[in-house]
């Protein structure tokens, strides 16, 4: 009897005290976390990224709860995730204009000229620190900082030594904005479709010189259409894409090197055709 | 006696003797000069002529628009062409004053001091700002701004900086040679300037000649000449003033924290210049030296004379030259375009043809950086922290103490550009840090 | 109830539970290992001392026991000694048999041990080790010979070392002699006196 | 938590979500005893024995554990479940038992089970939870036979103890010690996501 | 002598984890950083040494009497789990910053086989009382010393071009196995 | 503007001269004496090893090379041929051929190229071969052939050092005479043998300044120092610290392997700290430890401390606080 006993005693009371001791630690020693950060970790995309200004999704979650942050402050969820967001917290998703990153350069390879040969860190940053292997000091240098940054893959290195961006894969995380030396990167809604691709502030025969794309502010776009572009600075500069009306395109579009017009967009079968490709590449 | 000098360094092959005993020769003032408005530590100045106006020798034409700038004067009289954009040594092209000469080199100098010893420190320091001078030992920094040290740092010790550490640079020596009285009466100024108790005139055994020279021409008993183990960087002010004075400066700190100015002996005579006879600082001696100059040289130039002409007046380019330096081979930097102008920094030009480029190895841990650099940084951790993007370790580890003296990469036997590295960090850390503030 | 009185009252039915349970599997057990932890000692005696039917422990300290054992006659043939020494590695424990003059070994076994297998681990096989063990004089110390000989050449009281293991080997050389010295030692103090124990 | 189809419930265990290979969890015994497939196997079911059911017991009395006493209960389920099976072997294969030493108590730290009664059990269905503890302990005990046997064939020349390598085979030793486990997991680590990286890619 | 041979055995010979392969979740999951991996360190040898005393009481004054040695692994683990508790609320009244540098390493303590392997080696060896205190302190240090190697040597490795399957636990393990082989130099030391 | 394009590049724009390959191939060329002494002492042993080594380590570093898609130049560094040449260097003379194999196999791809290459890996690639063989087959790796100069009438035989430590060398005065140790004429590792040829070697290598020459410094004080202690306080037990310093693998060790640069600290400090530590765990395990030499498992092990040395021991920065900790 006592074989039995005796084990289920000590079972019994080695129970008793640990449950006491844990009521004791649940008594004293709570810590309140709040439900609502939680759900709203989980909802958010967990990339870690930053971009929403906080050091991760957790932090942003947290100060979301607090009201620190608004709801769409995370761009790469996008609207879905700030719709969830807001009504966990029981609030209307704030209106959010879905944006990508824009390259404002078109100093390809065969339009811009190097410097001479470059021996060195092949990093973008590295090469602005000497002032980079290309003769304009404004333009792309094309080691691709942009690319390592983007966590979201939406960007790659063109034939043409010009990063390209993919539309739809890119979250307007601004990663890419930040890694850029050459600061050349910007976030711009979807819908805007006139970019200007030229960043020199030299004059314009001293840009012509360095870049056959280069904004030689000779001032046609801004003849197009007054209200919406500007000379700033020997470059021409969109104030308002709002007010660049369709039928200003093609006057625009006169830019005698290219350095305003539209941007490219592949259309819905080219991107069928480049996934198709994508999906038959070794 | 054992000859004084800092710990740690590298010997490089010295080349200075291509233009060692070529005397200081006049350039010709270039029928047209290119003059950047911004040659110096700080900000630019801003232009005071504009396209069309006729100008002095000497006549200010960009005003120093803060304390950490400095002004910048025509160095030829004529017209002014255009106030424009224009290729800088430093590579993006920056506001510049084309002038054409009329070849009168029409003088608008100031009033000469018979006595300038019995100035005031106020006023010397008043003609050093009107001329324009900067530190012509390679950092261009405000001279003016440097005499006056905060009242709380009293300065005891004038550092005449002639070292001339760089290999194949010889013009500091030239001007010891050549100048040896204004050099010692510029540091007299300076020490007046600072009310500071004793002038070292420092100069490295490979120069014995000048250091004898120099001493031989001292009356006063607060003048020294130090002669220095040859040694680079012996000319770094830091490692300079812990070799002649046991003195650390602290990190993040400048010489006056420990009572001391270093100043280079161009400097020291453009200083003389500037307050004896009230020459703004509008040319400088430079060396033109390397196996690709077929009559190296050291030169007087003009400030603003494009890199071309200094070129053709030692015998062009020779053929296969593919590196051109501005400076000395340690820290210069590589120039493309030779439209770009010498400017108030520039102590040398350099070409030579460079073999192709040397394969570049990882890190094999060889310890040679950290062996050499003077500063007791760990070059190599810090390269890596940089390119792997742990900058707090890169910045708990020293990078922002680096002097970017090139001892590291010199020594490096995988031929790492470390020092590159080191820049992006150092550039990368203080964008951070001016966006966290 | 309140959330702190189901925390106590479930834990500490989990435990009785769990309690119940294992003391059911402890009993269940209980008689098979101490058997198995029985038969093991029984068998290393029976393997040390050939012949050994019954068995007395008569001394215990740590990693140290003595039995005397008796064939079917009840006669004291000698001892069993357990116990154990540092190898190469961890403890090496083993058990030999003596006659009760304590001049001769009869034979050596390894109990446990944690010695590198295929190395210093041969201290558990026969061909390589023990059966150089076996019927040694043990009046001396006994000596390790290295490199082996055929077993013809070994003296009365050499034992072969392991080629590559001389660790190992002259670890459990050590630990026997040292066995044997302070088994000499009770004896001439007394504290072991096998004619008293007879009785049992 | 999504419902998979049941039989993704249980293959996961094998591959995706390897317990050790992928969640790295459990990997004391899985380096300690893999030494020999013997030793492997036995481990492989005294742990599986042990998550089956306490995974069996913690979903069904799941509801009546207040979740600050949850750890602490389960914790007492699994060590009885341990108990068990360590008397079990020490009473019948004492042999195995005495190899294995101190490793067939420590199933009761072993991360994989607690793991799963946290991760799984406590969430979910009796059914679900019995498939997920099976798929798991397959794959436990997978990792477990691939180890021990690489382990045992080069250290040994053997599998379960039968001679596979021929008598030239002069056995590396290094593969039964301590180094031998560490260096093989590793390079089977790496290889397994190598694989893994080309299926992601194929795919 | 003894006791120093435990000890210097349980830290170089006998090493908890490069022997013993206990802690080897840990020993993987905490060592990519030195400070945490002092830390954890600093942790696993407090509840080590706590462990081994309180263990030792538990099983001599409580399981063999009562003949109750089936209970050990249910008692045990109750006792480091409760333990382990206790301390850290003990640590996190009494000291917030030594909390901060080891409260969060203390829950990941429970379920670490060193602490019960401890509680079970120290048993199985059967030794005394001070002999399992300085097995206890001995293990906690050997554990220390391993985890914090191999911080180093990660911490050197992030920034090294370690090929892509192997980063982390791969390289991690094969660093073990060839730290392991390195300690083998020390076997034979205690004799 | 010109037509020659110019070269842009951060400074500074000279360069020592010494490069990688140089370095690597100063190495070799000092490893070259020892290399011709053990092929006087082994003869063709000798010759089929090192081509084993060579060969198994340069095809691995081949095939990981390639793998990695990296520059197969770098093959032609000379790394993996020193790492095969030390590796042989170190195997007993009679070692089987597909076993030493192993070890070159074992020491690139476990020793060096899991950990990226060349520069890359924590510990000495050749000693982690070595390592592994001597726990893989430890039999293999402790059995010893005299060199064919010496006529020995038993079928086994024992290194000096296994002659010390387990025949009680220096109460049965069987001890090897140093003139032996120094010429080579004794039995031990393929390359560790003659003294004199791999002190000609080092001397090329510290006069090269291609080797730190405070690493063995360091090593042969703390080891002397060690050994010396004992040795004093009982000659008749303990051999003198000469005769360690001959014997045994030390003299490669100390010049040859602790000194590799990738392995070894890169702070001044630390390279003390490492290098007396080298020693005295020689000194340990010489003569408390199970193994009758310690030098492989002592660099091993201080390799393990190099990251934490190197991070203990940084410089101190010029103008930064003493007291400052
Ligand atoms: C690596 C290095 C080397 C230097 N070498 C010299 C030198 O050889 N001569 C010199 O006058 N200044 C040299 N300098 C600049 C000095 O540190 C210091 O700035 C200068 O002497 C101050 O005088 P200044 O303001 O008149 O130019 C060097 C600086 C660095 C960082
Ligand atoms: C991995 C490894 C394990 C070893 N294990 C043992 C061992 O278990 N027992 C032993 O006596 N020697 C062992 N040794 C060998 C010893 O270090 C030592 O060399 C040996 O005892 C010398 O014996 P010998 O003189 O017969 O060659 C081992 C060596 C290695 C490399
Ligand atoms: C650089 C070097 C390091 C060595 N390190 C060791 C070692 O750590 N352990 C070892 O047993 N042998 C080592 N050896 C081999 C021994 O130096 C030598 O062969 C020794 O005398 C072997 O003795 P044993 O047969 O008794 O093991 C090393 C050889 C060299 C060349
Ligand atoms: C002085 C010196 C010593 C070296 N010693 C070794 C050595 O002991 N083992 C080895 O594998 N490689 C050695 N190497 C070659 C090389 O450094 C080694 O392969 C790297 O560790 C591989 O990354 C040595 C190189 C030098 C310059
Ligand atoms: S392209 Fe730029 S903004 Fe878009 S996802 Fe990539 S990094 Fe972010
Ligand atoms: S856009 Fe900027 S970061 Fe990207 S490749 Fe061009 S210069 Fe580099
Ligand atoms: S780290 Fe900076 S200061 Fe040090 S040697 Fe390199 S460049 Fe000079
Ligand atoms: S000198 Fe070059 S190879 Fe040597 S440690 Fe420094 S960076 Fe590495
Ligand atoms: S299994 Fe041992 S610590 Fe996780």
């Amino acid at each position: 009897m006592m074989d039995v006993l005796v084990p289920i005693l000590t079972m019994g009371l080695l129970g008793l005290f640990f449950s006491l001791g844990l009521v004791f630690a649940y008594k004293k020693l709570r810590v309140e976390e709040d439900p609502r950060v939680v759900a709203i970790a989980d909802i958010l995309p967990q990339a870690n990224c930053g971009a929403c200004g906080y050091s991760g999704c957790r932090a942003f979650a947290e100060a979301v709860v607090k009201g620190d942050a608004p709801t769409n402050g995370c761009p790469v969820g996008g609207e879905q995730v700030a719709a969830q967001v807001a009504s966990i917290l029981g609030e209307e998703a704030q209106a959010l204009v879905k944006k990508v990153a824009r390259l404002h350069c078109r100093g390809t390879k065969t339009a811009a000229k190097d410097r001479g040969e470059y021996i060195g860190v092949t990093t973008c940053r590295a090469a602005h620190l000497v002032g980079g292997q290309k003769q304009c000091s404004y333009g792309c240098l094309g080691f691709g900082d942009c690319i390592q940054a983007c966590l979201f893959d939406a960007m790659e290195m063109g034939d043409d030594g010009l990063p390209r961006i993919d539309e739809n894969k890119c979250t307007a995380c601004g990663r890419c904005v930040e890694a850029c030396p050459r600061n050349i990167i910007e976030l711009h809604p979807v819908d805007q479709e006139i970019i200007v691709f030229c960043r020199s502030l030299d004059r314009g025969p001293l840009a012509r010189k360095v870049c056959k794309n280069a904004c030689i502010a000779c001032g046609i776009c801004v003849r197009a259409c007054p209200e919406g572009i500007i000379l700033e600075n020997n470059l021409a500069k969109i104030v308002d894409y709002k007010k660049i009306l369709p039928e200003q395109i093609p006057a625009i579009e006169k830019c005698p090197t290219k350095a305003i017009g539209r941007i490219h967009r592949a259309s819905e079968e080219e991107q069928a055709k480049t996934n198709e490709k994508q999906a038959f590449a070794p | 006696m054992k000859k004084k000098t800092f710990p740690r360094g590298i010997h490089p092959p010295g080349g200075k003797e291509w233009t060692a005993d070529k005397a200081i020769e006049v350039l010709p003032p270039p029928e047209k000069v290119y003059i950047p408005l911004h040659q110096h530590f700080g900000q630019p100045a801003q232009p005071l002529v504009k396209k069309g106006d006729t100008i002095l020798r000497g006549q200010k034409i960009g005003k120093a628009p803060a304390l950490f700038s400095a002004d910048v004067h025509a160095s030829v009289s004529g017209k002014v062409l255009a106030v424009d954009g224009h290729p800088h040594p430093l590579g993006k092209p920056v506001l510049a004053v084309t002038i054409a000469n009329d070849g009168q080199d029409s003088s608008s100098d100031e009033e000469e001091i018979p006595d300038p010893f019995s100035l005031s420190p106020e006023e010397i320091i008043r003609r050093v700002k009107e001329a324009g001078i900067v530190g012509l030992g390679g950092a261009a920094f405000p001279t003016a701004v440097k005499l006056a040290p905060p009242a709380d740092k009293p300065i005891d010790t004038i550092i005449i900086n002639g070292c001339e550490c760089e290999p194949f640079l010889t013009s500091d020596y030239r001007l010891m040679k050549e100048y040896p009285e204004e050099i010692i009466s510029g540091a007299e100024l300076i020490r007046l300037a600072t009310n500071a108790k004793q002038i070292i005139i420092s100069v490295e055994d490979n120069k014995e000649d000048a250091a004898e020279l120099l001493a031989s021409k001292i009356q006063e008993k607060h003048i020294f000449v130090e002669v220095l183990t040859t040694k680079y960087p012996q000319g770094a002010e830091k490692n300079l003033i812990l070799a002649l004075l046991k003195r650390e400066v602290p990190r993040g700190g400048l010489p006056f924290d420990v009572g001391v100015v270093v100043q280079n002996v161009g400097t020291t005579k453009a200083i003389w210049e500037a307050v004896r006879f009230g020459r703004p600082l509008y040319q400088r001696v430079i060396t033109v030296s390397g196996s690709g100059i077929p009559e190296p040289k050291n030169l007087l130039v003009r400030i603003g004379t494009p890199l071309q002409t200094v070129i053709d007046f030692c015998g062009g380019l020779k053929e296969g030259v593919n590196c051109l330096i501005m400076g000395g081979p340690m820290m210069g930097i590589t120039q493309w375009n030779l439209e770009a102008p010498i400017i108030k920094g520039t102590s040398g030009l350099l070409a030579w043809s460079l073999p192709p480029a040397s394969q570049v190895f990882d890190c094999i841990r060889c310890g040679r950086c950290v062996e050499h650099c003077p500063m007791g940084l760990t070059p190599t951790q810090l390269a890596k922290y940089i390119q792997f993007g742990f900058w707090d370790e890169a910045e708990a580890w020293g990078v922002l103490d680096c002097v970017e003296c090139g001892c590291c990469q010199y020594s490096c036997p995988a031929a790492i550009p470390l020092v590159q590295w080191i820049r992006l960090g150092k550039a990368t850390i203080s964008a951070l840090k001016r966006k966290t503030v | 109830m309140s959330l702190s009185s189901r925390m106590v009252i479930v834990l500490t039915a989990v435990g009785i539970i769990s309690g119940g349970l294992l003391s059911t599997v402890g009993i269940l057990t209980r008689a098979r290992i101490e058997a198995n932890r029985l038969r093991e000692i029984e068998e290393a005696i029976i393997t040390v001392v050939p012949g050994a039917k019954t068995n007395t422990k008569i001394y215990e300290e740590k990693d140290f026991t003595v039995y005397t054992t008796r064939n079917d006659q009840g006669q004291i043939q000698g001892f069993a000694i357990y116990t154990a020494g540092t190898g190469f590695q961890d403890k090496i424990v083993l058990m030999f048999g003596t006659d009760a003059e304590i001049n001769k070994i009869f034979r050596l076994t390894i109990l446990d041990q944690k010695e590198t297998p295929g190395l210093g681990a041969k201290i558990t096989d026969k061909e390589a080790f023990l059966k150089y063990w076996e019927n040694k004089d043990c009046s001396h110390p006994l000596m390790l010979k290295k490199p082996p000989v055929a077993q013809e050449e070994l003296g009365a009281s050499e034992v072969n070392a392991i080629t590559g293991a001389t660790i190992s080997s002259e670890a459990v050389l050590a630990t026997v002699n040292a066995s044997l010295a302070k088994l000499r030692s009770l004896i001439q103090a007394g504290t072991i006196q096998i004619e008293e124990n007879n009785g049992q | 938590m999504a419902s998979k189809p049941l039989s993704q419930e249980f293959t996961k265990g094998l591959w995706g979500e390897n317990p050790i290979f992928r969640q790295l969890l459990g990997m004391c015994p899985t380096l300690a005893v893999t030494n020999a497939v013997i030793n492997g196997i036995a481990m492989s079911l005294a742990t599986s024995f042990v998550l089956i059911f306490s995974s069996l017991v913690v979903a069904s009395i799941k509801k009546l554990i207040p979740s600050q006493v949850r750890i602490a209960s389960y914790i007492v389920v699994i060590a009885s479940f341990v108990t068990m099976a360590d008397r079990f072997l020490a009473a019948f294969f004492p042999p195995i038992s005495k190899n294995l030493g101190p490793y067939i108590p420590l199933i009761v730290v072993n991360c994989i089970i607690l793991g799963r009664q946290e991760a799984f059990s406590s969430k979910n269905s009796v059914g679900r939870s019995l498939i997920d503890a099976f798929g798991m302990s397959l794959g436990f005990t997978l990792a477990l036979l691939v180890l021990s046997s690489i382990r045992e064939i080069l250290g040994a020349g053997t599998w379960l103890g039968h001679q596979v390598l021929g008598s030239w085979f002069e056995p590396w030793i290094i593969m039964i010690l301590p180094p031998g486990a560490f260096l093989t997991l590793g390079i089977l680590l790496g290889i397994i996501i190598l694989i893994d990286q080309k299926l992601q890619r194929s795919k | 002598m003894e006791l120093l041979a435990i000890f210097i055995s349980a830290i170089l010979i006998n090493n908890f984890v490069l022997h013993y392969f206990l802690g080897i979740c840990p020993f993987l999951g905490v060592s990519k950083k030195i400070d945490s991996a002092v830390s954890m360190g600093l942790a696993v040898t407090f509840v080590m040494t706590i462990t081994a005393i309180v263990s030792w009481i538990i099983n001599h004054w409580i399981l063999i009497p009562f003949n109750l040695e089936y209970l050990q692994i249910v008692s045990f683990i109750l006792i480091i789990a409760s333990l382990v508790q206790l301390v850290e609320m003990f640590i996190r009244k009494s000291s917030p910053p030594l909390y901060q540098a080891l409260g969060i390493y203390l829950p990941l303590i429970t379920t670490n086989c060193a602490i019960m392997g401890l509680a079970l080696l120290a048993a199985l060896k059967n030794y005394n009382f001070v002999e399992t205190v300085i097995f206890g302190v001995g293990s906690g240090v050997g554990f220390t010393l391993a985890i914090v190697l191999m911080a180093g040597i990660r911490e050197q490795l992030d920034l090294a071009d370690v090929p892509e399957p192997l980063k982390g636990a791969g390289i991690a393990l094969i660093v073990a196995g060839i730290m392991a082989l390195g300690f083998f130099g020390f076997s034979g030391m205690i004799k | 503007m010109a037509e020659t394009t110019f070269i842009i590049k951060s400074s500074p724009h000279l360069r020592h001269p010494d490069s990688v390959p140089k370095i690597m191939l100063s190495v070799i060329i000092s490893l070259l004496p020892a290399v011709a002494a053990s092929v006087y002492f082994f003869r063709w042993r000798a010759v089929v090893l090192y081509l084993a080594c060579l060969a198994g380590a340069i095809l691995t570093e081949a095939v990981f090379l390639a793998a990695r898609k990296k520059p197969l130049s770098t093959l032609l560094d000379g790394s993996a041929v020193i790492t095969g040449l030390l590796l042989a260097m170190t195997l007993p003379p009679s070692l089987r051929l597909d076993q030493a194999v192993i070890g070159a196999v074992v020491a690139i791809a476990l020793g060096k190229q899991v950990f990226g290459g060349l520069g890359h890996n924590i510990f000495n690639p050749a000693l982690v071969g070595r390592a592994f063989l001597q726990t893989a087959f430890p039999v293999a790796m402790t059995t010893w052939i005299p060199p064919v100069t010496k006529i020995i009438n038993t079928a086994t035989y024992a290194t000096p050092l296994g002659n010390l430590k387990f025949q009680n060398a220096v109460a049965q005065h069987t001890l090897t005479p140093l003139k032996d140790l120094f010429w080579g004429n004794t039995g031990g590792c393929l390359g560790e043998t003659s003294a004199l040829a791999l002190l000609i070697g080092a001397l090329y290598l510290v006069a090269r300044k291609t080797i730190d020459w405070k690493i063995p410094a360091g090593i042969i004080l703390s080891l002397s120092v060690f050994t010396g202690i004992f040795w004093l306080a009982r000659p008749d037990k303990y051999a003198s610290p000469l005769f360690h310093l001959l014997s045994g693998g030390l003299i490669i060790g100390a010049f040859f392997m602790a000194t590799d640069m990738v392995t070894s600290p890169i702070t001044p400090r630390g390279t003390i700290i490492y290098a007396l530590g080298i020693g005295f765990l020689v000194g340990l395990i010489r003569l408390f430890g199970g193994y009758p030499e310690g030098v492989m498992y002592s660099i091993l092990l201080m390799n393990t401390v190099v990251p934490l040395l190197n991070r203990s021991t940084r410089p101190r920065l010029l103008g930064e606080r003493r007291a400052k900790k």
